[in-house]
């Protein structure tokens, strides 16, 4: 992949599978995906259906080992996990037992940082996501779009270079979805850092992205790349270029059931 | 009372205690006709529909199905529920016949509508099977099915496809208009999906915020199937959307 | 596919990962022999040691060979094992089963309907929380030592949970599904009966097992309390004679017959709830 | 807005009104019958023979007797803070002890896989049966009747501790390896707090479990606690003393309940759902 100077790869996978064993067969669910990600963009993984992406992200996270492949960060190869990657999950992974401040801090407290210190940096992404004032707040308290935004808060702390975003909207009514898109860009853009963006909405695909990884269906194969800059920001819903990219991607995604 | 008009809504408001959220809304839908309601979010929708489905009862005004009272024990109501509503202990097949049973159809007829339900979606590799093995959007059109085959008096539709990717939700919408038009159906479609509103509806209903109104209906002379990105589209699309706005 | 050579092919990982597994089973099983095996060493050499009196604690092959002995003499007791066994069983599963069939539908029944709920909720508050054993005194007063007031108290420890499990059970069933009944037209019997009592199943399984276990705890207490023959009445025997031997062999086939009578629930759960499996 | 009930309610609306103060009356009505039933039951009570079953106001002659004139020198309460005491010393090690080995056995496989058959083999037996081994063990002090009590409840604690440690939820334990956790603190942080729920389900039914056996413990036994006075009424034909001690077990049980569902909601303020 040609590299110009803006675009430093700060993140690339090479022919990473992963597979499972079910019973007596081998179940592939990622299959031979090569991939770079550049220096403060905003890539989006789009996928069908509920296969690949969250292993995919789990085998970047360090979650999971893939069966083959390698991962580079900053040219050098990494293994398991590291802190330079942060993670939002999908399934809003806030510890129940915590408050907001407790869960913001959390990674830093497991990093030994001192109390003082992780409060105040705790409470600077606590503002970033403009839930001061929910500090003492537990999760249950919030709602939907406010317990996300601190899985957010939470996966800055540790100042990663890398954040990913799981389907971070997934159970999102479509309105609050609306919303917490424009503020994933605001707090993007206040405080860049490289994302990659997992959905499969097509629609927030658009929305969203600088660039598109298009996944194909079970196992996940890299489809196609689109690249969104033509598009300029902010981005209208109902515009005719976006409408019409979103048919091209929509025409070209597999059908999941 | 003319009769072209299948269903009639009077009067419909709705008070909990001293919370006023449905006032005075009235309108008709003809036999057969495919309508779509949309509103800002928090607008009361759910209560409107519970109060179509006779979930509440209405604090004044009415629903008259073919010039009656409606009741869900004589007329025929079907409703597709937002969340997952399959009967998790039955299998694919007896959830689809669970609606026609409580309504004590004659059972070759429950079969034959069953196979022919079976067919019409393409369920027939998922006949055994249970709703917590199928896809999120499998079991949604289960429950479709369960819906159609009940040959409803009026069918409603709560955001039956909420959180699906586009992609599903075209072939989704599509596979609805098919079954609409193969059963000549009455549907109220409630969605907060304006382009969705727009490409299913024959006619849009919009709601104000709570206590509810209606704001304008909105015809929607398009001829199928519709393109989304065709101007004419997009002019009611946004039309509707700028309605919803104002506020 | 594969471009490094140490890459595996698909029949060998799943050789692989099954091997692996099959090595942690092996190893759990192992370890659970190697507990067994350890907690009987110790027992033996407890005894033979001559560590505690031989009043207090016998050998594992004592218990064995009065087991064996217990099926042709009666004695110490009065009675064989086997009919201490048929005797416990029969009120254990009486009391039990007549807490299956008042307490589980009388549950079912105050879940569903309001006004059943907002009468028996009282008189099952106040009831509630006095342990079944102290009914023994008023029960043996009212119906004598004999089968009827023993099922009695095994009754009422099994029936507490049979009925709070199937209420809260039928109490969760989802909004919708409800909704979807009624919407069909359904009477609310009908809802009742083709929508909660399905979804309560679970639940309701789950409060039997429970029940079980309270039944079996409380025949123990009330055939030490008062009997003339069964399992608890063998092991207080056992205890009047000194015969350490007869209380052990007691509490082993108690335990035995408690995981047995679990087994069997758990079998018929599996057939009422197959569904959940698949 | 509109003011309070100046609206026409519909029919429907009025019937469901009309049903919810049914609902609220309901209760009474079945509490008066209960008592009515008390006093129809006890129509041939015979204070001075004892037969038939006692009448409310014997009952609580019986209650402010035990005040004035102690049976073995203890009034009711006294009793009852005697059984309490036996619960107690019996639960604190219950807490503590059975709270690591449920912690050990539930987090780490090798443990698990060691103690699971002699664990299981212990739960099976009905925890009253222990009562003959324990006395034959070690007689009839005190210190038997609470090591009764610590056999009869320890398995419901080490079984729910156990259960909720090895069922940590995999969401909970993947942001743990994310933040780079170490073994030690992805116990301590994330599998123990998670299943705080099961460890306090576990003090519940513990609690229960021990206030259960500790009666019949002393009820086979004893010459002090609520238990005895049971046995006690039985013996001497008593039965305002035996239902005297009923009510009295049945109160204490109510209350210890309450204390740990408040404890609970003290400890694991999250788990106070919003509805």
């Amino acid at each position: 992949m040609p590299m110009d100077k803006k675009k430093q790869v700060i993140l690339s996978l090479r022919n990473i599978s992963q597979s499972f064993v079910v019973k007596n067969e081998v179940k592939p669910a990622v299959e031979d995906v090569s991939l770079d990600v550049y220096d403060n963009e905003f890539l989006v993984v789009l996928g069908p259906g509920h296969c690949g992406k969250t292993v995919l992200m789990n085998v970047i996270a360090g979650i999971e080992t893939p069966v083959e492949g390698k991962k580079y960060l900053k040219g050098e190869e990494i293994q398991g996990n590291d802190r330079r990657i942060g993670m939002v999950f999908q399934s809003l992974n806030l510890m129940p037992w915590r408050t907001v401040l407790g869960n913001v801090e959390f990674g830093l407290e497991l990093a030994g940082v001192g109390k003082k210190e992780r409060r105040a940096i705790s409470q600077k992404y606590i503002d970033l996501v403009r839930l001061t004032g929910f500090e003492h707040a537990y999760p249950h308290e919030l709602s939907g779009g406010m317990k996300q935004r601190v899985g957010i808060a939470r996966a800055y702390t540790n100042n990663p270079e890398i954040l990913i975003m799981d389907e971070p909207f997934g159970a999102l009514d479509a309105q609050t979805r609306y919303a917490m898109e424009e503020e994933v860009l605001r707090i993007w853009k206040e405080e860049k850092r490289t994302v990659v963006f997992v959905t499969n909405n097509i629609e927030e695909a658009v929305f969203l992205a600088d660039r598109i990884i298009l996944l194909s269906n079970c196992p996940a194969k890299v489809k196609q790349v689109y690249d969104l800059s033509p598009l300029g920001r902010p981005r209208n819903l109902m515009d005719s270029d976006f409408l019409r990219l979103r048919t091209e991607i929509s025409d070209n995604t597999d059908l999941a059931l | 009372m003319s009769e072209e008009y299948k269903v009639k809504v009077e009067h419909l408001t709705k008070y909990f205690g001293d919370l006023h959220v449905l006032d005075d809304v009235s309108f008709n839908i003809k036999k057969g006709e495919f309508l779509c309601v949309v509103g800002p979010t928090g607008c009361g929708k759910t209560t409107f529909l519970n109060l179509l489905t006779r979930i509440y009862m209405p604090t004044k005004g009415e629903l008259y199905i073919d010039g009656e009272r409606a009741d869900p024990k004589k007329h025929n109501l079907s409703v597709v529920f937002q969340e997952p509503s399959a009967m998790p202990w039955l299998t694919v097949e007896k959830n689809l016949r669970f609606g026609m049973e409580i309504k004590k159809l004659a059972k070759d007829e429950i079969d034959r509508r069953v196979l022919n339900m079976i067919k019409l979606l393409g369920l027939e590799q998922f006949r055994d099977r249970y709703p917590h093995q199928l896809s999120m959007s499998t079991a949604q059109r289960i429950i479709i099915g369960r819906a159609f085959a009940m040959q409803p008096d009026l069918l409603l539709m709560d955001e039956p496809y909420g959180q699906m990717d586009i992609k599903l939700r075209f072939y989704l919408e599509d596979e609805v208009i098919r079954l609409w038009k193969e059963m000549g159906t009455t549907v109220v479609f409630i969605t907060h999906n304006i382009e969705e509103a727009v490409y299913l509806a024959e006619r849009v209903l919009i709601l104000t915020n709570k206590p509810a109104k209606i704001r304008e209906e909105v015809n929607v002379d398009i001829p199928r199937p519709r393109k989304v990105s065709d101007p004419e589209f997009v002019k009611i699309r946004n039309h509707v959307t700028e309605q919803i706005r104002w506020w | 596919m594969s471009e490094s050579p140490n890459v595996m092919t698909n029949e060998e990982r799943v050789a692989y990962v099954q091997s692996k597994r099959k090595q942690t089973q092996l190893r759990d099983t192992m370890l659970a022999l190697i507990g067994v095996m350890f907690f009987f060493l110790v027992w033996e050499a407890v005894v033979l040691t001559g560590l505690v009196d031989s009043k207090k604690l016998c050998s594992v092959l004592e218990v064995f060979k009065l087991f064996i002995v217990k099926f042709s003499d009666p004695n110490p007791d009065g009675a064989l094992l086997l009919v201490n066994v048929w005797s416990s069983l029969l009120i254990a599963l009486s009391g039990f089963g007549l807490a299956i069939v008042i307490g589980v539908p009388l549950g079912w029944l105050m879940g569903w309907y309001k006004g059943f709920d907002a009468f028996m909720r009282p008189i099952f508050e106040i009831i509630r929380p006095i342990p079944p054993v102290s009914w023994i005194p008023l029960s043996i007063v009212w119906m004598g030592i004999g089968l009827k007031a023993k099922s009695f108290i095994v009754f009422f420890a099994a029936f507490v949970p049979c009925l709070i499990n199937s209420y809260t059970g039928i109490r969760q069933t989802k909004e919708v599904l409800k909704n979807v009944g009624i919407t069909f037209g359904a009477s609310n019997f009908t809802v009742f009966w083709k929508v909660g009592i399905p979804s309560s199943l679970t639940m309701a399984f789950a409060g039997i097992k429970v029940a079980i276990g309270n039944a079996w705890a409380t025949l123990v207490a009330a055939e030490m309390l008062a009997a003339s023959s069964g399992l608890g009445y063998m092991i207080l025997m056992g205890r009047s004679y000194g015969r350490v031997d007869l209380v052990i062999l007691g509490i082993v086939v108690i335990g035995l017959l408690g995981v047995v009578i679990s087994a069997l629930i758990s079998k018929c759960e599996d057939f009422f709830m197959g569904w959940k499996r698949l | 807005m509109s003011k309070k009930h100046g609206l026409n309610l519909s029919k429907a609306e009025i019937m469901e009104h009309r049903l919810e103060i049914l609902y609220r009356i309901l209760p009474l009505i079945s509490v008066l019958l209960l008592v009515g039933l008390w006093m129809i039951a006890s129509r041939d009570f015979n204070a001075d023979v004892g037969s038939g079953f006692p009448t409310p106001a014997a009952v609580w002659d019986r209650t402010v007797r035990l005040f004035t004139r102690p049976v073995k020198k203890m009034n009711l309460i006294m009793h009852a803070l005697v059984s309490l005491r036996r619960i107690g010393l019996a639960l604190a090690f219950d807490w503590t002890f059975g709270i690591i080995f449920g912690i050990i056995i539930g987090w780490f496989p090798k443990p698990r896989a060691f103690f699971t058959p002699m664990f299981d083999a212990f739960r099976a037996v009905p925890p009253l049966a222990w009562i003959p081994l324990i006395t034959l063990w070690f007689g009839i002090g005190e210190f038997p009747k609470i090591l009764i009590v610590i056999f009869g409840s320890l398995a419901s604690i080490v079984v729910n501790v156990k259960a909720g440690l090895s069922a940590v939820d995999k969401m909970y334990l993947n942001v743990g390896t994310v933040f780079n956790a170490t073994p030690m603190q992805t116990l301590i942080k994330i599998a123990i707090p998670s299943s705080l729920d099961a460890i306090f389900a576990g003090v519940r039914t513990s609690t229960s479990a021990a206030w259960m056996v500790v009666l019949a413990a002393e009820m086979l036994g004893a010459d002090s606690g609520v238990g005895f006075l049971i046995s006690r009424g039985m013996d001497s034909i008593d039965m305002p003393l035996v239902l005297t001690g009923m009510i009295a077990i049945g109160i204490v049980g109510a209350i210890l309940a309450i204390l740990t569902q408040f404890v609970e909601r003290l400890i694991c303020p999250w788990t106070r759902k919003s509805k």
